[in-house]
């Protein structure tokens, strides 16, 4: 039986990983975790504050997960985003993917986050000291 | 119709929801898109928008029916 | 300040890597477990165990930790393998890189575990109902 | 001279520390390869085994000090 666990929360709990990810067929387990950086351009961040369309997220997410699993035959996948306000060195997204043998687990992990990136609809705000940023909303 | 807006597209607007009459018959996502434009200049300064029908990306030549969730997607920036 | 954590253990707590591998220099984590997996060739596998000779293990796990920090600029690393026996599902490896950006911290990551895998001295015995066979002996 | 022993290695020889005296005078890494083949025919049969001086892997032409901490070992398979 495969697992699945798509969500958006409020706060990534990275403890719950393993029992998500781990499975009897897998031999290998690949989890990306971004975090809110310091610096950005050398501009200190205050915090970044994400949204999301939630039900429209959930579905791409979904969709996501479902070619991973058919291209890696992975075993289990997790995608979770946070939403609200992170501060320096808070998780703000967990992708992980298991399968039998490691190489199918790293590149779908790198699927799963690079496709994240691109498709589901969640906008990140850059909150510096004097100004706030949507990113990449301009040229 | 009913129209959601998103991270900057909800500044530019100033609200998260629309509701708007005064477009074409039978609009299309090209329709939409033109129309905001037409309102609100900022949205040609986004470096693209996208509009989604019922939680799914649309493309320029699907219609808009009445009870579509209709929501307009600037960039993505998750991650 | 770089964070680096090396260890032999008896048991891996994967609830910990988040506070191992976060910095706030990073943006992005990478992290691969290795686990016992139930088929090997289609037979049954009831445990792996695992030995080691700690103190030549601990300095191959830390040269490779300083290559890949040298190599990939990394904010934190960390390399722990389990000792003993493992059953099916448990982790018997864990190893992960935190860096600015998320492809420096994919393939530190991916780096890691090969390189443990080809000189870290831990030999691994599959113990299935009827034999035991030392992993890799013997062409 | 003590030799310690891990994994196959081990079981090969019987125990996981040998006092090895009647090798040859000044050995290298090589020599004592060559020792441990001649008296346990079953270190011929393994993919390859390596010889680790004070906890570094140590190559064929390496002496082999009275001091060292000598170790064999087999091919590794963590993780």
């Amino acid at each position: 039986m495969k697992k699945l666990n798509i969500e958006i929360v409020d706060i990534i709990d990275t403890s719950k990983m393993y029992a998500q990810l781990s499975h009897a067929h897998s031999g290998g387990i690949c989890v990306f975790i971004g975090t809110v950086r310091e610096f950005t351009n050398n501009e200190e961040v205050v915090a970044l504050e994400f949204e999301t369309y939630q039900a429209m997220a959930i579905k791409e997410m979904q969709k996501i997960a479902d070619e991973a699993v058919a291209k890696w035959n992975l075993n289990s996948v997790i995608i979770q985003h946070a939403v609200g306000a992170k501060k320096v060195e808070e998780p703000v997204v967990i992708v992980g993917a298991s399968a039998a043998h490691r190489p199918e687990c790293f590149e779908a992990c790198r699927f799963l986050i690079d496709t994240l990136k691109e498709r589901v609809p969640i906008w990140k705000k850059e909150m510096f000291k004097n100004k706030e940023v949507w990113v990449s909303a301009h040229p | 119709m009913n129209v959601l807006f998103f991270g900057i597209a909800r500044d530019i607007v100033g609200t998260s929801e629309l509701s708007i009459s005064d477009i074409v018959k039978n609009p299309t996502v090209n329709d939409l898109k033109q129309y905001l434009i037409s309102k609100y200049s900022n949205f040609s300064k986004l470096t693209s928008f996208a509009v989604a029908v019922n939680n799914e990306y649309a493309k320029d030549d699907v219609p808009l029916e009445q009870n579509d969730e209709i929501a307009i997607i600037p960039p993505v920036s998750g991650g």
